[in-house]
């Protein structure tokens, strides 16, 4: 039931909707869970709602993870 | 698609297996439930499995609500449709859910019942809005994930004063499945969680900390792409080689301890705790669902419509209930493939893509079954 | 006075009703006026309920679909256009080319006549695309709440030149399976104009006719075996079928599926597996392994195959599985679909 | 275990819903379980949207018919005997000797498999007693309220013997009109089961393959010049179409043309006129008049067209207009009908 | 058919032309108007016509209902079926009638407005019963002959308490008509009429004295059946050449002088006379029609639903008027076939077939217009 | 709008129904306006009603004057 996609928020709108971006394809949404998002935010997109924000910071820090787990596994 | 594409990189993902290879500790075994059909869906649909060593088994948990909604539920979904002159919405996963007697939404819609899929809940509204002469009922299900955007509905629907609509509640809480699964702990042949990706967005990661401590269980929340379920199992086989059961976030991107307390507000506000609630294939699970709060009462479906179902009885020849509790494997049901597939399914394992057997029927059933060692 | 004493067509506001399907003067008048002027041919012309052709060269093939697609007119094309692409590409996937087509229409009380002129002109243009003659039709009229604006069913024949045999019987382990370009364009683009789904997107369908592609491959790989356009159902469908009729398994390599990036982005939103969504405009061939690469420059030097691609290859299995390696190295099932796709949640 | 791994197909309760039409794994189950037994033939059970046929000897004809009756049984047939007589026909009055069906079906969701079966079936039967295979079919299933149960389409081609040159524009003054039996048979079978008009009858539609009369008919007098169904609109509106065609008029004999009484009563109690109520197993021939009598025997000689009769001949009218000599002695104009015909009180 | 095809009998027929041709006195002409549609009918379908002798005329008379219906009650009934949500019934007659901007019933019908064509305001309380949720109206229209049975529907559906179930009242009366077109009487070129068939068998032969007596016209009742109508011919040819005028009932098979008592009691019960109606052709005629009456008046239409409709105008060319009194023929209009035709009539003559300018379109136009002697 | 036939009663049924037959073809119509109507008797049906008996003996009346005519005419 939960699958959910980040995707980027490009437009505000009325009634606390927001567009979001997904390469290629717009969708709008409801920023009503997650009224501090604002445009350029990553957000996790789950039935036409925004769950929560995406840390782009945390992002790069686990994808860091993966990367490391290679050079602990290579030792 | 960025934060998508990068989780899915193939060169990472023989890094990750390489590294899960080199971690697993020789002779022994790994049995890692995720609880998520997200996880058991990524697990499937890249072929997670190949890249596993043979010692982690990875065991399919209830974190599907459609595979999990009982079959009375089904049954009064379809009464609610075809006994009342309703709209009924719901997701469209719902569709094809078998109810008693082979029923489903899908057959109810065949035979003429007004069912609408739909996308999100606010389409629901639209539905009343636009048909003011008309009941529409919300057929809501899933877990903290779809209960946020149902309490906003009510509150919406509150406001407006929207006479129309109404909501039939079926939302049910992870951690007490979990809870669930491993009942009074000590048999259970599990050596810790993947725990929930977009449930812990809501939640945060606090609610999986009784785990660690009341069961030992280690628990590492993770996203739902395949290497972070990769990573995942990396931190799970670390955590059992160090002998440590603790609450990890892989998932952190998108998680943070405290959830998302707003939304949490909300479901506080909207909802009540039901003492009880059956699921597919656990059966009775106590303080598992969701009610719609006496605040609310002029807006529960279950309130405002009285529907007629025969008492209903889950597949007696199903095993999902050892399934999900890690006992057992699809194949080692008397009935998978025959009669019990995702066209026919008869039990609660074979109805989403996310259930332990239809994903092991439509991504896995051409491997032969692989020898784990014991 | 018009020869049956009426007042032309009001094409701008006028509406079917049941007497357009009736047998009288006003059906009379609809098919004169609409679709002799847009479908003109020597065959059509005759006025007659069959229609007389010439004396065919070679074996024929036939060939028949009824489309229904909602909503009639989306990016990229329209259900006219769709209605002579689906025939005359199942013609050309049975190593014919394409000659005539006979076209069927149930239209519901209540239809908009422009709509029905734009839908006809359509389907007029891309017949003469395809190089086929539509030479006889029918209309009937449905009452209003028995149809959807407009269904469409083409049948057609096409003709076979002698050395080629193509059928979905004949993949053998070993051959090498190519597609003409990217998969999901059509099912995508349909879906981004339904009402309940609707999103933003420059996603066009890729309807279109197939013939001149099929021969210019059949000219340069004659020993082409199967061919077969994945509409619905998709790649996933087509392949099964496939595997099912030659008893075979196939093997295909997702990095190498064509896959456009709003395709992929919108089947992520709504849960879908490109792999099922439906092709409109794109053919799957399936060759020995000795002539693949002779087959895929025919392929890529045409301009509807333009992003050809090698993505798998048969295999023996007496299951008649077929697997895909995953863009992240592992294996899985590309199994039959069970019932349709629906958007997901979960 | 099935091949696809899968419990049969309900026969006896089951319905048609979505999924038996978004190709997947039902839509293949319906189509084995339910088409690929009825209709057997080496071309059908290749299993390719395209079916590969022989080279045929001769010129060909193409005719297609959508059928939408309701209701869908009826006395003397059902949809699906209709949809096959009626491709069957047209390709026959093209002079054709009719060969190979398409058979496309429009399923609305919820719509008996066991319906469909016995419809499916009387399709097979009916291919059978006319000399067709159904070559090629497709299945579409729309949503509840997008149909009317069952749509189907047919489509055919005929072979036209050397010598045989049938045309509606090929009438000439003093032309004998000849008809094959009775007419408003299947019009008023049809009514008599509508819910709103329902009265009690006996009587049959005409529902038949005609090409075996027309072989007959062919080979007394190949000179023959114009066949013609009457279906909808019937014997006026296709009267109508033929001296539009032949820019001639037509007198046509009231006391001559054969109607039941049956018929009679039942177009009396609805006010409607039985020269256009639809026929489905009848023809209408046009021949010189030194040939008339050689045709007429020959039609009166074969078990379809035994009460065939002289009903009429061609006259030289630059109007273009059908005239009738009433059986009361006076004369009328037999006009295209306007619209519809609906039953009347006034 | 008993009774029916022995009034069709060809050698009769040759036999009543031999008469008529004989008894027309030399040098002078006939003019007869047939009041009903009916008879139009059988004389275009049957090709009277050829039968009598150029000395006799037949005029089309206003006997159609669905003819003479005016453009605004046509568009009553169109938004009557779009403005409210109602299950419109009415005879399928009126389905292609012509109201303003070339709409009608039918195309309202391809608009998606809920209209049933039925065989008998039978129909029309079924339809009530069984979609106790919608509102059904009947839109009443026809002469004498349809009243009754529309009176019987009232009484029923008061004894039912049907309350889903309206009528909207057209019935118009034969006598006024026949008086608005006589209008004061000397000038109007008519030497008698053949009188109503049916309508007669309701309301007997009483009520058309006043038209010998008042008029000094002869009228001969006749049977729809083109011998009927030749032997009315006959009588009134007999008459005119006696001088007398007289009302003669050759439809004495059915017709009885005090017609169908029940049903004139019927309707006087349920309906009241209007004081005036709009005719289509001949303008508002005094006293032409029905309204139902005050102890009914839960079931009219009229009160129930408030539709709006533009003013309506008949089309200023159309010489339906002059058509309908005889004055001219239908090729006299400027119109006829161009572009006023039955698929697009812009005339109350057109409308039907049983017009007579649709008569004379659909079976009459292969005619060299026949001279009459003057 | 007076499209009516004759026809004969063959069977009565509740509710002041009938069923007419018209050679081959029976049809139920309401007698509630004739209520003297029987089996066998003809009578004129319209729109689903019988309007009013038909008498046979007026109309074999009406036949003979038919015939009449032409002796009339002859002499
Ligand atoms: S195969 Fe079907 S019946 Fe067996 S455990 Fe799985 S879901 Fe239950
Ligand atoms: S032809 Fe048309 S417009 Fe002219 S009088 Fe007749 S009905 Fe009126
Ligand atoms: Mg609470
Ligand atoms: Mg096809
Ligand atoms: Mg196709
Ligand atoms: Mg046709
Ligand atoms: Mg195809
Ligand atoms: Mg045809
Ligand atoms: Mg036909
Ligand atoms: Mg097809
Ligand atoms: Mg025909
Ligand atoms: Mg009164």
């Amino acid at each position: 039931m939960c699958l959910a996609i980040p995707a980027r928020i490009i437009a505000m709108r009325e009634d606390g909707l927001a567009d979001v971006e997904l390469e290629g394809v717009t969708k709008e949404v409801s920023l009503d869970l997650v009224p501090e998002a604002g445009p350029g935010d990553y957000v996790i997109v789950h039935v036409g709602y925004a769950l929560s924000l995406l840390s782009e910071e945390e992002a790069q820090r686990t994808l860091a993870l993966f990367a490391e787990a290679g050079t602990g596994a290579a030792a | 698609m960025k934060y998508i594409e990068e989780f899915r990189d193939p060169a990472l993902a023989k890094t990750l297996a390489r590294a899960i290879a080199a971690e697993v500790a020789p002779g022994r075994s790994y049995r890692f439930m995720e609880f998520c059909g997200g996880h058991t869906h990524a697990i499937a649909r890249y072929g997670v499995e190949d890249l596993l060593p043979p010692a982690v088994e990875m065991i399919h948990g209830p974190g599907c609500p459609v595979c999990v909604l009982p079959v009375g539920r089904v049954d009064v979904a379809v009464a609610l449709a075809t006994q009342h002159d309703v709209i009924l919405c719901t997701y469209a996963d719902l569709m094809r859910v078998p109810g008693s007697k082979f029923d489903s939404l899908m057959k109810a819609k065949a035979r003429g019942a007004d069912i609408r899929m739909i996308y999100s809940v606010m389409d629901a509204l639209r539905i009343a809005e636009e048909n003011p002469g008309r009941q529409v009922v919300f057929f809501a299900i899933g877990f903290e994930t779809t209960t946020p955007p149902t309490a906003l509905a009510l509150k919406q629907a509150t406001a407006k004063g929207l006479r129309n609509f109404s909501v039939h509640c079926n939302h049910v809480l992870t951690p007490a499945a979990m809870r669930a699964i491993l009942g009074d702990g000590e048999k259970v042949p599990l050596d810790g969680f993947v725990g929930p990706a977009h449930v812990s967005t809501v939640i945060g990661t606090q609610p999986y900390e009784e785990f660690t401590r009341d069961y030992a269980k280690p628990v590492v929340i993770a996203g739902f792409e395949p290497l972070d379920v990769m990573q995942a199992v990396l931190q799970l086989v670390r955590q059992v080689n160090d002998g440590r059961a603790e609450v990890e976030n892989e998932y952190s991107r998108a998680v943070t301890p405290e959830g998302n307390t707003r939304a949490i507000a909300l479901m506080d506000e909207v909802f009540d705790l039901r003492d009880s609630f059956e699921w597919r294939g656990l059966g009775e699970v106590p303080h598992s669902a969701l009610k719609i709060a006496d605040a609310y009462a002029d807006f529960d479906a279950e309130k405002r419509f009285s529907v007629k179902t025969e008492p209903a009885r889950e597949n007696k020849a199903c095993e999902c209930g050892a399934i999900l509790r890690g006992e057992k494997t699809p194949e080692d049901c008397g009935i998978f493939g025959d009669p019990c597939t995702p066209e026919n399914p008869l039990g609660a394992c074979m109805v989403s893509s996310e259930g332990a057997c239809a994903a092991h029927w439509t991504y896995g059933r051409f491997r032969e079954k692989k020898a784990v060692p014991a | 006075m018009s020869r049956t004493g009426r007042r032309a067509l009001d094409l701008s506001r006028g509406q079917i009703d049941m007497s357009h399907g009736a047998g009288g003067r006003a059906m009379a008048q609809l098919i004169e006026e609409l679709f002799f002027g847009a479908f003109d041919n020597p065959a059509l012309n005759r006025e007659h309920d069959a229609a007389l052709l010439a004396r065919p060269e070679g074996r024929i093939v036939m060939s028949t679909d009824s489309f229904v697609v909602s909503p009639l007119f989306f990016p990229g094309g329209d259900i006219g256009k769709l209605a002579v692409c689906g025939t005359v590409n199942d013609l050309a996937m049975g190593g014919g080319v394409p000659k005539y087509l006979t076209a069927g229409f149930i239209l519901e009380e209540g239809f908009p006549l422009a709509d029905l002129q734009r839908i006809v002109e359509s389907m007029a243009k891309t017949a003469q695309e395809a190089g086929v003659a539509i030479v006889s039709g029918d209309t009937k009229v449905v009452e209003k709440g028995h149809g959807d604006g407009i269904y469409i069913n083409t049948a057609g024949v096409g003709l076979v030149p002698e050395g080629i045999e193509i059928g979905g019987e004949r993949a053998r382990p070993g051959d090498v399976v190519l597609i003409s370009g990217p998969v999901g364009d059509h099912g995508v683009a349909i879906m981004s104009k339904r009402e309940n789904l609707s999103f933003g997107s420059e996603i066009e369908s890729d309807c279109q006719p197939l013939a001149d592609l099929v021969a210019a491959m059949l000219a340069a790989v004659p020993e082409t075996r199967v061919l077969r356009d994945p509409t619905r159902g998709g790649l996933g469908a087509t392949m099964n079928e496939i595997a099912q009729q030659s008893g075979v398994g196939i093997e295909l390599d997702e990095a190498a599926i064509p896959l456009r990036r709003e395709v992929k982005s919108a089947c992520e939103l709504l849960g879908l597996d490109p792999l099922y969504v439906a092709n409109e405009g794109k053919l799957i061939a399936i060759c020995p392994e000795d002539k693949a690469a002779a087959l895929l420059s025919a392929m890529q030097a045409h301009p509807r195959g333009r992003d050809a691609a090698a993505i798998g290859r048969v295999l023996e299995d007496d299951r008649r599985f077929v697997r895909m390696v995953t863009g992240l190295g592992g294996t899985r099932m590309v199994d039959w679909m069970a019932g349709e796709q629906l958007p997901r949640i979960c």
